[in-house]
């Protein structure tokens, strides 16, 4: 596609360049996905907050030291990490148009992020089955919250990357598509970095202690 | 005799009795409507009486400058009006680096001045702090119920609803809690108010400085029957109290945890009674949800899950 | 910001844009150290050579060096003059998400230090 | 198959909520008839539903406010008469019905009125002001509009398919969790504002890109008007301060629907949580509706009194000091829970300091002014009036923020007092300049003066003798929310309030007279030049009501007055710039996109609250569904060719000659 479709209110980009003016609409997406993705991360602090509060209220339930089982935080872990890369290759794939690296590469982010969901499900339902529910105490209501908010995200994540394979492979390198896998890519590791703070703060701290 | 405050012909009846028994709290009692005077001016005790003084000084610091702004908002407006050809026209004046210094400085000391009061107000009259005073504490057990004030007196032994009767002259140490959703306590003529919540324990310290009638209630909403839960406040000398307590342990239902969970369901407008006697520990039970919480709006009514309406 | 200069516009870029270096090296690199970083953080987690009180502040700290290494590694956001709203938007964001739980923190220690039923207000004073 | 629905959900045994809910659904049967007969559905359809003009979007936010104004008075108006008589009596309204009516009065005026109305005039001005031909992102602009109407009509469902909560405009639990608001009420109030804070989110988002990332070439930030400024800070705010309420009611809703423990009295569960965090967003939330306003009276003091901003530096540098501070006060909601010493003490001091950058606010429109050529027009009534009665306001919020001045002063209707003077003094008078102010932009004619007049005076009084009791009563020691009361000494003062409601109407009424009038005496109050007011920001450049892209050339900016600066150029040398040279203009093209989207969200709404499962997961499907179509879209953009732009532009330079020669003749 032409020039005009990166900047289709022609306000200013490229040629007609007067000194400041409207950004690219690259630039505008980004910026504003950008803010997006703050405030949610401002909505996950306040998930964050209530976990905090309510971490000593099991109610005479279990408590995160007898529930939590690293090992399988440590693969959950691991597959986010490397789904962050092989997520930034995806964007390097789709920068230089070439299919292979940006179909391969997302189609190994999906697969990541899938094994992590499943373990993430697998984890609930074996906590579920322990009569360690979300029903149980304050504490595991705000656990499964916590924790099952970053989880669906990462669904989330998942049902939009099909849909940016989709796109790339029907529609090919378009501005507007390419403004899209950045946003998602951003997204990406956003939930990423929220896992960072999940694992230290609910799963390490919640077995030290 | 079980209690059932919902039935206001019972309570009526019960309250009828120490009507006969106690003739100090009757002459008293029948003001209980008629005297309520809760102003927040009409300070009768120290808590009251710091609260209001700091309220006013703090009125009296702002309004210092909030009159004078008002003054010159009008006076501006009108003199500079578009007709007036005497006054100035300076159409391009925006800025003046003395006029911003000033106009950053006046409310940054006004608050710097305001700032020390809250520091030292707060700290003066946090509600958990004791008051000072020679005097051995009364303590006094607050349950808000749905919709009702329950009063238990450990030491005494005895305790009440809807009627709050202190010595005055006497500090007052009030534990708070409730036996359902949030309330707040509050005693305007005697001082700040206080949140009441389930499985939680609050504290207020109040004193009366000599006898008389208050209004209390609650002052934060909790549901349809939240208006009719105020009680009244009867401060008392220490003779008056003394056969207040004596007349009361002579005669009523008493409390424990068999009769209370008939209490700690919903009623509306209950009328003030009293309780013979009271069993040690219940407050601690409530907090500790040891007792269950109120149950809340009875089920089985038609439908009630669609539109819980209050039957009339 | 100032007056003469334009403060945004065509210089800008998105978040998440790479500079004109940034490849498969800049994620390898940033792989790594979040790899690594992770590692001490399980480790410390399960060790005992580490002084037990002193563990909770050492993983936050960890997670908050890990935060940056991704923000900077694969977000690519840097102190650039580019990068300027970018990074703004960010230090906003933050600011607001530490207000938001240290205050929510220090009152709700407060209010639930002052509201423990008094026996076991009692048992603290012993 | 339809969950708890039922017949029995449907009030008819209560006159007043049947009786109000069968005119409401007559006044839209009949306007809908209306349009469908009258053949205008087409136009309605695609010039405005479908519309993602920020300027049509700006003006049906404003049209939605002022709607569910008239339904948040008429609550008012029931709570006033109620408290009239409820004197040892029972009154006309039983406890759960006053319940729900202060519950959803302060429901529907912060989140359905004030916000759509500021959100509104933001809309429709900010790209203007800047100079640009819309916001960053029009589409997500028309989703986030319709989110809002969305909440805003499963508020009023609620008036005829079960109950509106009975748990206030900020449902505290325990009181609304299930046990003890076991009805669908809480649950309409949670996902009405679910919805609409999706939209507001949405629209939060959009308008601070905008402001940061869009503007005409040379408009630096610092040549910003400070109507831009006080929308980035109050945008900022949304941004941060909306995802803390979604979360907070989310965990409400996951004790309600899925027994979760959050804030229940059983396993735990800490209620103080809940209001710790819904303070949170609840205290910035306030700035929100505020800061916008200040914006408004900054344009229209400097515009009518014909010079410039006094200290436009210091306004900048207060409206992002009260930006940030607004997140560092929240706990004076609840000085009275019991925090201790230290937390109060913190927090009061807090919350007194934004009196600082508050009061140079005001202090600065004072100086603007003063030597100034103060015209006494209708807008710049709304704000002298602001002025007087802010401060007022504000000072006895300060005096709330005083810890022992609270501890008496919590929750009474002193408190009632300050917040409606605030809101009404402050915001509701700001959006009425507002409105005055940029009512000929949007329209091409002005409204009636006088009758904007006799409404600003029937307000400002009746406003007056409203609230000035409450403040009264509150010292008598009289709490908010009471349904009746037997304390001889507050009569009086709650009569005196019921009359100035009454007062207050009149001016209600004057200013729905002033609508109709304005619109049939249209002719005469047209406005052909495009700058009524001789004002100074780039709004005025353009034509009234401006073409669908603003702009046919993009101005190019180097003062911080831009258009004042064009005018006293062209006046200087007695013609305007030379005509540019004209090109397409590429505009985003309409898109039902937000429509369906709030469609879908009704639907999963509604179907939630009366858990109909098999309905939330149609809605669902449905509503992903229309963002694939819509990320499908290969044609986003319409072309308006040369020919017309330049027509349209030449038009409105031919009206700006003439305002020129007129200005000139006038020197
Ligand atoms: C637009 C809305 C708005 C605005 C702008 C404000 C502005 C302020 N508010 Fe208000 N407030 C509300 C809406 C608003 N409020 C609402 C809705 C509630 C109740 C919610 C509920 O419970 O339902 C509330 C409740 C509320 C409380 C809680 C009381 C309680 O629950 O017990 C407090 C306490 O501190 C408070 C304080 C303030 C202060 C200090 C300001 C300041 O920003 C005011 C600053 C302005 C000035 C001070 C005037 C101008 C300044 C000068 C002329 C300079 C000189 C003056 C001095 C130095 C004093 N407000
Ligand atoms: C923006 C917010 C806002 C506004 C404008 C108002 C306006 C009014 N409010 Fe409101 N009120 C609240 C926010 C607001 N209120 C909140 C948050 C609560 C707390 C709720 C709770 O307790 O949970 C509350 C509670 C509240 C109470 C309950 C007090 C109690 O607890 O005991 C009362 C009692 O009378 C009251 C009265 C009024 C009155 C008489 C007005 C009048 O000023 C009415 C004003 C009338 C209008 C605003 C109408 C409209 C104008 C038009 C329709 C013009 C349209 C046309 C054109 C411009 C062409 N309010
Ligand atoms: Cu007194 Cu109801
Ligand atoms: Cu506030």
């Amino acid at each position: 596609m032409s020039a005009t479709h990166a900047d289709p209110h022609r306000l200013g980009h490229g040629a007609r360049s007067l000194g400041g003016g409207i950004p690219s609409k690259r630039i505008v997406v980004g910026y504003g996905f950008w803010i997006f993705l703050l405030s949610d991360i401002i909505m996950f602090s306040a998930f964050f907050a209530s976990y905090a509060v309510l971490s000593n209220a099991t109610a005479g339930g279990p408590s995160g030291k007898q529930l939590f089982d690293l090992t399988n935080v440590g693969i959950e872990t691991m597959c986010l990490l490397l789904s962050s890369f092989t997520c930034g290759l995806a964007g390097i794939g789709a920068r230089k148009e070439s299919n292979l690296m940006f179909q391969a590469s997302m189609a190994a982010t999906f697969v990541l992020g899938a094994v992590f969901l499943a373990l993430e499900i697998r984890e609930f339902a074996g906590l579920v089955a322990q009569g360690a529910g979300p029903a149980r105490s304050a504490f595991l209501t705000a656990f499964f919250t916590l924790v099952g908010c970053h989880g669906l995200h990462v669904t989330a994540g998942l049902m939009w990357l099909l849909t940016m394979m989709a796109q790339v492979f029907a529609k090919g390198y378009r501005p507007d598509i390419l403004r899209r896998v950045m946003c998602f890519s951003l997204f990406w590791h956003a939930l990423d970095i929220i896992w960072v703070a999940l694992f230290s703060v609910v799963y390490l701290i919640g077995v030290s202690q | 005799m079980t209690a059932r405050p919902g039935r206001s012909d019972d309570a009526r009846a019960r309250w009828r009795q120490v009507h006969e028994t106690g003739r100090y709290v009757a002459v008293l009692s029948v003001l209980f409507l008629s005297s309520c005077k809760p102003a927040v001016l009409d300070p009768r005790g120290p808590v009251s009486l710091a609260n209001e003084t700091i309220l006013l000084d703090s009125l009296v610091i702002m309004l210092a400058i909030v009159v004078p702004t008002i003054i010159a908002t009008l006076g501006f407006a009108w003199w500079f009006r578009a007709s007036n050809t005497k006054a100035a026209y300076w159409p391009t004046w925006a800025y003046s680096g003395q006029l911003e210094l000033i106009v950053w400085s006046i409310p940054l000391m006004v608050i710097i001045l305001l700032g020390g009061v809250i520091w030292i107000g707060s700290h003066e009259l946090d509600p958990a702090t004791p008051l000072a005073s020679s005097t051995r504490p009364l303590e006094v057990q607050v349950v808000s119920l749905d919709w009702k004030w329950l009063f238990i007196y450990p030491e005494q032994h005895i305790a009440s609803v809807n009627q709050l009767v202190v010595p005055a002259g006497v500090p007052i140490h009030f534990s708070l809690t409730s036996a359902s959703v949030m309330n707040a306590f509050f005693i305007p003529q005697l001082g700040s108010m206080i949140y009441t919540m389930n499985g939680m324990t609050t504290h207020l310290n109040l004193l009366a400085d000599a006898p008389g009638d208050f209004m209390g209630l609650s002052s934060d909403y909790s549901g349809d029957g939240f208006s009719g839960m105020h009680f009244a406040v009867h401060a008392e000398t220490a003779e008056a109290f003394n056969a207040w307590v004596k007349a009361t342990q002579a005669d009523g239902p008493s409390l424990n945890r068999q009769t209370y969970p008939d209490l700690a369901t919903q009623s509306i407008d209950t009328k003030p009674f009293t309780y013979r006697s009271a069993e040690p520990g219940l407050f601690r039970a409530i907090t500790s949800r040891e007792l269950p919480p109120g149950p809340g709006p009875r089920s089985g009514r038609p439908d009630s899950s669609v539109s819980p309406r209050t039957e009339r | 910001m100032s007056d003469e200069t334009s403060d945004f516009g065509t210089s800008d870029v998105a978040p998440g844009d790479e500079g004109a270096e940034a490849g498969v090296g800049t994620y390898l690199v940033g792989l790594g150290l979040a790899l690594l970083l992770t590692g001490v953080s399980f480790f410390i987690a399960r060790t005992h050579l580490v002084w037990a009180p002193s563990i909770p502040v050492a993983l936050i700290v960890l997670a908050i060096a890990q935060m940056g290494v991704h923000l900077v590694f694969f977000l690519h956001i840097t102190t650039g003059p580019d990068n300027v709203n970018n990074v703004m938007a960010l230090a906003f964001g933050v600011l607001i998400v530490l207000l938001l739980l240290t205050g929510s923190l220090w009152i709700m220690w407060h209010l639930n230090h002052n509201m423990m039923p008094m026996d076991q207000l009692m048992r603290m004073q012993r | 198959m339809l969950g708890k629905l039922s017949w029995a959900a449907v009030p008819f045994d209560q006159p007043i909520p049947m009786a109000a809910s069968a005119v409401v659904a007559c006044v839209m049967f009949g306007v809908l008839a209306w349009v469908v007969l009258k053949g205008h559905l087409p136009y309605l359809w695609n010039e405005w539903i479908t519309s993602v003009d920020h300027k049509r979007i700006g003006v049906m936010y404003c049209l939605l406010a002022m709607v569910m104004l008239l339904r948040g008075f008429t609550d008012a108006i029931m709570m006033r008469s109620q408290q009239a008589l409820a004197f040892h009596s029972p009154g006309y309204l039983p406890p759960e019905h006053y319940d729900q009516i202060f519950s959803a009065h302060g429901t529907l005026m912060i989140f359905f009125v004030a916000m759509p109305f500021i959100i509104g005039l933001m809309n429709f001005v900010v790209p203007l002001q800047l100079g640009i031909r819309d916001v960053a992102f029009p589409t997500l602009n028309s989703v986030g509009f319709w989110l809002t109407a969305s909440g805003a009509l499963l508020v009023n469902i609620s008036l005829v398919v079960g109950e509106f909560s009975r748990a206030t405009w900020l449902p505290y639990p325990p009181l609304s969790e299930l046990a003890y608001s076991p009805g669908v009420g809480v649950d309409y109030y949670c996902w009405a504002i679910q919805i609409s804070g999706v939209g507001t989110l949405l629209s939060g988002v959009n308008l601070v890109t905008t402001v940061l990332k869009m503007h005409a070439p040379g408009m630096t930030y610092l040549r910003m008007p400070m109507f831009c400024w006080t929308t980035l800070a109050a945008n900022l705010l949304i941004v941060a301060a909306f995802p803390i309420l979604t979360a907070t009611l989310a965990m409400l809703l996951l004790d309600r629907y899925l027994g979760f423990h959050f804030f229940t009295n059983e396993a735990g569960g800490n209620m103080m949580m809940f209001v710790n965090l819904i303070w949170a967003w609840g205290h910035p939330e306030v700035y929100i509706l505020i800061l916008p306003a200040f914006g408004i009276y900054s344009e229209v003091i400097s515009t009518f009194s014909g010079k410039p901003l006094f200290g436009y530096r210091s306004m900048v540098i207060a409206t992002m000091a009260i930006c940030i501070l607004a997140f560092m006060v929240w706990l004076h909601h609840f000085f009275t829970m019991g925090a201790g010493a230290d937390v109060n003490a913190f927090f009061g001091i807090m919350t007194t300091i934004i009196a600082v950058p508050t009061g140079v606010k005001i202090f600065n429109w004072l100086f603007t002014m003063f030597a100034g050529r103060v015209v006494f027009s209708t807008a710049l009534l709304w704000s002298l009036g602001f002025m007087v009665t802010f401060v007022v306001g504000g000072m006895t919020g300060v005096l709330l923020a005083v810890p022992p001045a609270d501890f008496v002063l919590h929750n009474s209707l002193f408190l009632v007092a300050h917040f409606h003077n605030v809101l009404i003094g402050g915001m509701l008078f700001g959006c009425f300049a507002g409105y005055t102010y940029w009512f000929p932009k949007a329209f091409g004619f002005r409204l009636h003066e006088g009758l904007g007049k006799a409404a600003f005076w029937c307000w400002t009084i009746g406003f007056y003798v409203a609230f000035m009791p409450l403040y009264v009563l509150g010292l008598e020691g009289m709490t908010r929310r009471m349904q009746h009361y037997d304390v001889p000494e507050w009569r009086p003062w709650v009569l005196l309030a019921a009359v100035g409601a009454v007062i207050i109407m009149a001016g209600i009424i004057l200013q729905i007279t002033q609508l109709v009038v304005s619109i049939r005496h249209r002719e005469e109050l047209r406005d052909d030049t495009g700058d009524p007011w001789n004002g100074r920001s780039l709004e005025w450049a353009t034509a009234s009501p401006p073409p669908a892209f603003n702009f046919a050339v993009l101005p190019t900016i180097s003062s911080e007055e831009a258009y004042w600066d064009l005018k006293q150029r062209a006046i200087q040398q007695s013609l305007l710039s030379p005509e540019p040279s004209y090109d397409d203009v590429e505009m985003p093209r309409n898109s039902p996109t937000g429509f369906i989207c709030a469609f879908f969200a009704t639907m999963m709404g509604f179907a939630l609250i009366w858990h109909i499962w098999w309905l939330v997961g149609v809605a669902f499907v449905g509503a992903f569904a229309t963002f694939v179509v819509f990320a499908w879209r290969d044609h986003d953009e319409y072309v308006i060719p040369v020919e017309t732009v330049a027509r349209i532009d030449r038009a409105n330079r031919a009206a700006r000659t003439k305002v020129l020669s007129r200005m000139r003749a006038a020197r």
